[in-house]
């Protein structure tokens, strides 16, 4: 187990590696191929060429792209130092750097707007999860009855749905139409966990309906493969009662390939759920990528892509343990 | 920015002052109704007077945003709103008088006791200081702090983002390299400005410039105590000078301003200093901003750039809330640049793109009269001294695409049957894109064929704003706007057609007007103290420009703007196209 | 002794039993009319090739078709004076794994893979002694695993199936089915995951455990071999139908059907090595979705037509006292091809 | 079955548009300033200026014609859709088939790769990417030249789907009977590979193509959306979209068209995909 568990590790912190690489390499040298320079980015409107060379100098764009990778990489695990003018600026570890646009520090930025992709995601996952598998399961028993094709001629369409119309058409309704709904803007749990959660249920419907779809029609399948499955019978063949036969011995082995799919999106949605964020507003880190691709604020595109990449990578990580913790092959092979 | 379109929208100063800023604005023009009468509010009624006057002090102001502040650092910060903001916070030497109408673009004296003594030779300039001036942390205010300030401004290294103008006139071949790489123990090394004592201020120029003053008005030539200033994280905590300091500054979400203990009223001419509060609160959500002006929530939208389609439409078909909305002139002109890429640089070639271009379906496209603006028709927009209203050399107003003229264009620039052209708009600007689009498609009607490139509006500055790139892309019409930095023909047109403007980087004037008469005009009008007389000289620059026919002027730019009923001492000032926010004050001392 | 009439009532009981499925393709008709008794300690062997209706004769048996929505089976099953068709699903639970237990072919997959071995024995015990505690159940099947021959049972308690040899599993499996020692033990193809030393272990095991409980055995296989060892009477089955049934020795010592001859001719003997099949039966056993007409046998009967087309058109009956058999051929015929076609080359 | 017609008829309908708009519609970039209200900028008339004349009504603030442009922005959806999931599927199956067939560290290479990139924040990532490559390519229309662009990445982001099922397959068969048989028999590997791998690997293949384009589709939409996707004034639906945004509240039907579209084709190609697995492998229903 414990030597599975490094392994897995060491997996994860290549692949980070790489997705640094890559990210930066196409943020920072893509630009300059195509003949506009970062420090240009990074000074905005006016842009005399002694200021440009001095943002050259100071930001080090002048470096080769491997030196300035490194610094980078020194950036994240020891902090590194930016001259501000008066003095020097100690930017701590995890150093992202600072933003084009804002001067801030990035990390600090990023850290502010997690919370908000979190509640979503989290939020969302809760909704999804439940509604997804409670359908799936409930037509993986009546197979082939009409709730069972209600259920999945629903999910099908579900999964056909793109979040940025159903985003709009719900808001549309709820929001303006009926006026159910105050107009979408993030409260902090903190600050009043009514309106937090009114800020949010509209999202977390909209994105749960989406992956509860996908659930729903994947549980489904997974049920009834399970069902099918030598052990059931042989579970029945003991006169275990239905329930316990469906709640313990079909359900357990039926859901764990979901634990996969679920992990991944999760790492994924934890990146910034794009596209929900930005129909609905909600300043989190997908939102903040959007803006800052934008204004071409590298840094912060940077740091997100990299958030983002290691959430999922993360989520592999755990799904890969949870794995092995319920499935006593992988634990045992 | 799924909302590209309402971020836009919305943040339409970004947009709006993507290039350069500080709209001049509003003017009297004449198709705004505002009434002359007791500061009773209607429509357009704070463009030309006061709304609500009133002198009660307390409550406090709600100010919103879906737009966060370039930066609060006065030395950076760019967006005609944060200017504004500046002065709640920000003195200088002179600022602008806070009064509706051309009144508002008088500069008179701030922090300094009187208008300077100027040298009979026009190169001297000498600012007393008032006495008494003191910092929210009770230091006093004295000339070294203005002219460190004003050093600021070089250290373009550390101190990006903000206008560029003083080092033109003050290093006059120092190349100095601003007070971070100073030398000098005090930092105080650039030898054209000098503080004789800590309540005088010296300034030497060159050549005779009458718009000096102009560029003292500018936030980034206020004081900055050298002892706070924390180079490029000045912004997070900038020290103040006017009646409100910052308590709190959060990027992207919040700003919050309380009455600076050590601001003394009798010092101050300027300003009025009414709620004891002031909050600005940064949304993502435009619409929810706007809900939130027209159900009262929020008292006014700083970006002043205009509502969303959904408020606008509500605003114009309610009476009484149409009464408490203006639409004023933003100072901007939104035009297209035509340059000197083939067959652009044949003048009958550009006429012909002009005739072609439909004025009604650009301004429909830029969002109808309110939203868009009126049918521009020449390159100076009317509230600069020298613009004449009725100006209209290419027949524009009418509204219609004269595509018989366009036809007898095209044949005398030897391309009858029309011609190929690419049309360049800043991705990250859907209205410009939207004009492209409108433009091109009034273009085909006469067989010139226009294929739109859309490039990244953040590195503008290298691309449109780069001569060799735009031969390089072939440009042969870049869609932009502007709004002059400050309100005088020169601040305004120089830039745009001055040859000696023409830079390898960040270039604005994008037509390359390589004209000798235009760059004597300039010269000619920068050595005239008379007002008149200069504006006289502007009209004359105007005319030249747009005989050349250099420029498609497509709107002048406005935005309507509500504003909640409890505002007191509501204007539009002149300087800023928007309402004046250091005069504004609440009537129910909420 | 006798089968079928006697009286009281045999301790299983199975009358005109009819299993079928719908399914997309149309309806399959698993078991036809089949009818057996079985008394206690005895051992029933039911033999036929996959999909003649053996292991759903069992699975009805156990009420496991229930489960399925698309299974239909009529008839009757009485085990010990009570019906079970008509009985509800509660009634029929509360037999299963108690008085009636299974044995699963390939005990991998029978067992699940998530929980381990003690575990599933324990649950299948305190579902039927509702009061037991964790303790007492641990106990017992701790117990049972020693009583199958499990070294270390207290270690292997804890081990997953997976983690068990195909003979140990198949131990723990029967332990799993005798830990509430039932009076009925159906044993599906027992052996046939395991290798032939195995096998002969197993099916000691199964005897004696037999005879330590005095249960009645059910013997499914395809193996005559298996029968041969264990069963007091045996049952053939071919196409859903019982072709022929009788005590094991007369079955074994002349054969009636030409279908039990093949069988008879695969069979495996020690002598022999087992892979060797001298004449399997030839072709394919039949569609139960639309079985040939006449006898379901005769497409791969070699004697098919020797007295008139009756094969083709006339479904057999079952014929007999002890030994019946349902086939067309006369009992001369039967008795002179056996002694002289088949005899020699077993 | 309904799920095929509704997709032969929306290829139909893509290669038609020229054609479908010379009979029902206006040209697409042609302006009717005098089908909208001037100073709202919002259409004339019900349901976003619905008509005989305009079929799906007109785009406020310019009056185009929807239709039109909906049917124009089939053709770019659904060259950029299939296109794409080509790309995938060459990728993936070519991959997917030496990981499986030849193993060792082979397939632990191309294995990490897949997992690399399936760990990758795939729609930020386009997103950037897209807004920093040019526009111009290889001398091609920008509509076009974007549209290969788009190909590139979604195609690309697509194929480990594609390559990890492949794989998985090739496994399998590699040790069924018939492959052991034709080894045993000394058959070369190409031979194996293509006479007895490609065949039987030919279905999931086919039903996994099918079922990325939906995806595709959605993906691209959601793309232009952002604003990366077709540049205007090219019609895209995701592009309407976003314009949309602006208008919902006040002209509902500017959205509620390019949304529908896109999810109808969505819900074919979905079925298809569906029905096209069931009919492929019946073990799946």
């Amino acid at each position: 187990m414990l030597a599975y568990l490094i392994r897995r590790l060491i997996n994860a912190v290549i692949t980070l590696l790489v997705v640094t690489a890559v990210t930066f390499g196409i943020f920072f040298a893509i630009p300059k191929a195509i003949g506009s320079d970062p420090a240009l980015l990074y000074i905005g409107k006016q842009s005399d060429p002694a200021a440009i060379a001095g943002i050259s100098a100071k930001m080090g764009f002048d470096d080769p792209i491997v030196v300035q990778y490194g610094k980078f990489l020194k950036g994240i695990v020891a902090g590194r130092d930016y001259a501000n003018g008066p003095d020097v600026t100690h930017c701590p570890a995890p150093c992202l750097g600072y933003s084009f646009a804002t001067d801030q520090e990035v990390t600090p930025l990023l850290l502010e707007d997690l919370p908000v992709t979190l509640s979503l995601a989290l939020g969302a996952a809760v909704l999804w999860v439940i509604l997804g598998v409670a359908t799936g399961v409930l037509s993986a028993l009546r197979r082939g009855t009409f709730v069972d094709r209600a259920a999945m001629t629903t999910a099908l369409a579900g999964v056909s749905l793109p979040i940025y119309f159903t985003g709009l058409l719900a808001s549309a309704i709820f929001v303006y139409w009926l006026e159910w709904l105050p107009q979408g803007n993030y409260v902090p749990f903190t600050e009043n966990p009514g309106e937090w959660f009114t800020s949010l249920i509209l999202p977390w419907i909209t994105l749960a309906f989406l992956f509860a779809a996908t659930y729903a029609r994947l549980t489904r399948a997974n049920m009834l493969e399970t069902l099918g499955e030598d052990y059931v019978r042989t579970a029945r063949a003991k006169g275990l009662r239905e329930r316990t036969v469906i709640g313990k011995h079909a359900l357990r082995s039926g859901l764990t390939p979901l634990v996969t799919v679920f992990g991944l999106d999760l790492g994924a949605l934890l990146g910034g759920a794009v596209l929900t964020e930005s129909v609905f507003n909600l300043r989190g880190l997908g939102y903040q990528a959007l803006t800052a691709i934008r204004q071409s604020d590298l840094p912060i595109i940077l740091g997100v892509t990299l958030i983002a990449a290691f959430f999922i990578v993360f989520a592999n990580l755990v799904v890969d343990l949870v794995y092995g913790w319920i499935d006593p092959r992988v634990r045992l092979a | 920015m799924a909302r590209k379109t309402r971020v836009l929208a919305a943040s339409g100063v970004a947009l709006a002052l993507g290039l350069t800023t500080a709209a001049c604005g509003g003017g009297s023009d004449s198709d705004n109704k505002g009434s002359t009468s007791n500061g009773k509010s209607e429509f357009g009624a704070a463009i030309t007077n006061v709304v609500n006057p009133s002198t009660t002090k307390g409550g406090t102001l709600n100010l919103w945003s879906s737009q966060d502040a370039d930066s609060w650092d006065p030395a950076r910060g760019y967006y005609a709103f944060v200017w504004n903001l500046n002065r709640l916070y920000t003195r200088k030497l002179v600022d602008y008088a806070a009064a509706p109408g051309q009144a508002g673009l008088k500069l008179q004296p701030d922090l300094a006791e009187a208008e300077p003594t100027i040298s009979a030779d026009k190169l001297t300039y000498t600012f007393k200081l008032r006495s008494g001036l003191k910092w929210d942390d009770g230091a006093p205010i004295t000339s070294k702090d203005v002219k460190y300030g004003i050093e600021r401004v070089w250290a373009t290294d550390v101190i990006s983002g903000g206008p560029y103008y003083l080092p033109n006139v003050l290093d006059q071949g120092q190349n100095y390299k601003g007070p971070y790489k100073d030398t000098a123990p005090d930092k105080l090394g650039l030898k054209t400005v000098t503080t004789p004592d800590d309540s005088t201020i010296v300034f030497k120029l060159a050549k005779p410039y009458s718009d000096f003053m102009y560029l003292l008005a500018m936030p980034g030539s206020g004081p900055v105590p050298q002892k706070r200033d924390t180079g490029a994280q000045y912004g997070s905590k900038p020290a103040a000078s006017g009646p409100y300091m910052f308590s709190e500054i959060q990027p992207g979400k919040a700003a919050k301003w309380v009455r600076n203990p050590n601001w003394d009223p009798a010092s101050d001419p300027i300003r009025k200093a009414l709620p004891d509060a002031i909050n600005l609160t940064i949304t993502t959500n435009a619409d929810d901003l706007d809900n939130r002006l027209l159900s009262g929530t929020a008292d006014l939208d700083v970006g002043q750039t205009g509502v969303q389609a959904a408020a606008r439409t509500k605003l114009l078909t309610d009476p009484t809330l149409k009464a408490n909305a203006d639409a004023p002139n933003t100072g901007f002109l939104r035009f297209a640049d035509m340059t000197p890429v083939a067959p652009m640089d044949n003048a009958d070639c550009r006429k012909a793109v002009i005739y072609a271009a439909d004025p009604t379906a650009i301004q429909t496209a830029r969002g109808g009269e309110f939203a868009g603006g009126d049918i521009g028709t020449s390159i100076l927009p009317p509230n600069i001294a020298g613009s004449d209203a009725n100006y209209d050399p290419y027949n524009r107003k009418q509204g219609k695409a004269q595509v018989d003229k366009a036809k007898e264009a095209l044949a005398a620039c030897g391309k009858p049957n029309g011609f190929d052209v690419t049309i360049a708009a800043r991705n990250n600007r859907a209205a410009e894109v939207k004009t492209a689009e409108a433009l091109q498609a009034s273009l085909k009607v006469v067989g010139i064929n226009a294929k739109i490139d859309q490039y990244d509006g953040a590195t503008d500055s290298a691309i449109g704003g780069s001569p060799e790139i735009v031969k390089k892309r072939g440009y042969g019409i870049i869609i932009t706007g502007w709004g002059a930095d400050y309100p005088t023909g020169a601040g305004y047109m120089q830039p745009l057609a001055d040859s000696r403007f023409i830079t390898k980087n960040g270039n604005f004037n994008r037509s390359e007007i390589k004209d000798p008469a235009i760059d004597k005009l300039f010269d000619d009008a920068a050595a005239e103290t008379d007002p008149a007389k200069a504006a006289t000289i502007y009209t004359e620059i105007n005319k030249k420009i747009m005989e050349g026919a250099y420029v498609l002027p497509f709107v002048v730019d406005k935005a309507l703007n509500y504003r909640n009923p409890r505002l007191t001492n509501a204007y539009v000032h002149e300087s800023f196209g928007m309402l004046d926010f250091q005069a504004l004050g609440v009537s129910d001392g909420k | 002794m006798s089968i079928g009439a006697t009286n009281p009532r045999p301790y299983l009981e199975i009358k005109d039993l009819n299993v079928r499925f719908e399914t997309d393709d149309g309806i399959v008709q698993a078991v036809s009319d089949s009818n057996f008794t079985l008394e206690r300690g005895k051992t029933l062997g039911i033999v036929g090739e996959s999909g003649s209706g053996k292991s759903v004769t069992s699975l009805a048996i156990l009420g496991l078709h229930r489960a399925r929505s698309n299974a239909k089976v009529t008839g009757e099953v009485w085990l010990d004076d009570e019906e079970l068709v008509s009985a509800t699903d509660e009634q029929v639970r509360k037999l299963r794994g108690g008085k009636m237990a299974m044995i699963f072919q390939d005990p991998l997959s029978a067992m699940h893979p998530y929980f381990t071995v003690g575990s599933q024995i324990v649950e299948a015990y305190r579902v039927h002694h509702p009061g037991v505690n964790k303790k007492v159940a641990r106990e017992r099947a701790i117990d049972m695993l020693a009583r199958v021959g499990i070294p270390q049972p207290e270690r292997r308690f804890n081990d997953y199936a997976h983690q068990f040899s195909g003979g140990m599993r198949q131990r723990a499996m029967i332990a799993m089915a005798l830990v509430n020692d039932p009076k009925l033990l159906i044993a599906d193809e027992p052996t046939t995951a395991l290798d032939v030393t195995v096998q002969a272990q197993i099916l000691d095991l199964i005897r004696d455990l037999q005879e330590e409980f005095g249960s009645a055995v059910i013997m499914i296989t395809h193996d005559l071999g298996v029968v041969a060892e264990l069963a007091d009477d045996v049952l053939v089955m071919y196409g859903g139908k019982v072709i022929e049934k009788g005590p094991a020795l007369d079955v074994f010592q002349n054969p009636q059907h030409p279908y039990t001859w093949g069988l008879l001719g695969s069979m495996p003997r020690l002598d022999r090595d087992v892979r060797e099949r001298l004449s399997p039966v030839k072709g394919s056993p039949p569609s139960l979705i639309n079985l040939p007409n006449g006898c379901a046998f005769h497409p791969r009967c070699p004697y098919a037509g020797r007295n008139g087309d009756r094969s083709f058109t006339e479904v057999p009956l079952l014929r007999g006292d002890t030994h019946k058999v349902a086939c067309h051929l006369s009992q001369e015929d039967r008795t002179q091809i056996f002694q002289q076609e088949v005899l020699p080359n077993l | 079955m309904a799920g095929a017609i509704v997709v032969i008829f929306l290829i139909l309908v893509a290669i038609l548009a020229p054609v479908l708009t010379r009979l029902f519609g206006h040209p697409i970039d042609e302006y009717h300033t005098d089908k909208i209200d001037p100073t709202l900028g919002t259409p004339i008339g019900r349901l976003g200026g619905i008509s005989w004349d305009f079929l799906f009504g007109v785009e406020p603030q310019s009056g185009r014609d929807i239709f039109s442009r909906i049917l124009y922005g089939a053709q770019t959806s659904l060259s950029v859709a299939f296109l794409s999931a080509f790309v995938s599927t060459i990728l993936g199956s070519v991959f997917g088939l030496m990981a499986g067939f030849l193993g060792g560290w082979v397939d632990a290479t191309i294995s990490r790769v897949m997992d690399f990139l399936l760990a990758f924040p795939q729609l930020l990532f386009a997103i950037a990417l897209l807004s920093v490559l040019p526009d111009e390519l290889f001398g091609l229309g920008d509509r076009w030249s974007r549209v290969l662009v788009l190909v590139g990445v979604i195609g690309f982001f697509g194929w480990p789907y594609i390559g990890r099922i492949v794989r998985g397959q090739t496994l399998s068969l590699r040790e069924r009977e018939f492959v052991e048989a034709s080894r045993s028999l000394g058959a070369r590997s190409g031979r194996i590979l293509f006479r007895e791998l490609l065949p039987n690997l030919a279905a999931p293949i086919l039903v996994y193509t099918t079922l990325i384009i939906p995806t595709n589709i959605l993906t691209e939409a959601a793309l232009s959306f952002l604003g990366v996707g077709i540049p205007p004034p090219n019609p895209s639906w995701g592009g309407m979209l976003s314009d949309a945004v602006t208008f919902y509240q006040i002209d509902p039907m500017y959205m509620i068209i390019p949304g529908g579209v896109i999810f109808l084709t969505v819900l074919a190609f979905n079925l298809f995909g569906d029905g096209l697995r069931d009919a492929l492998d019946p073990k799946a229903r």
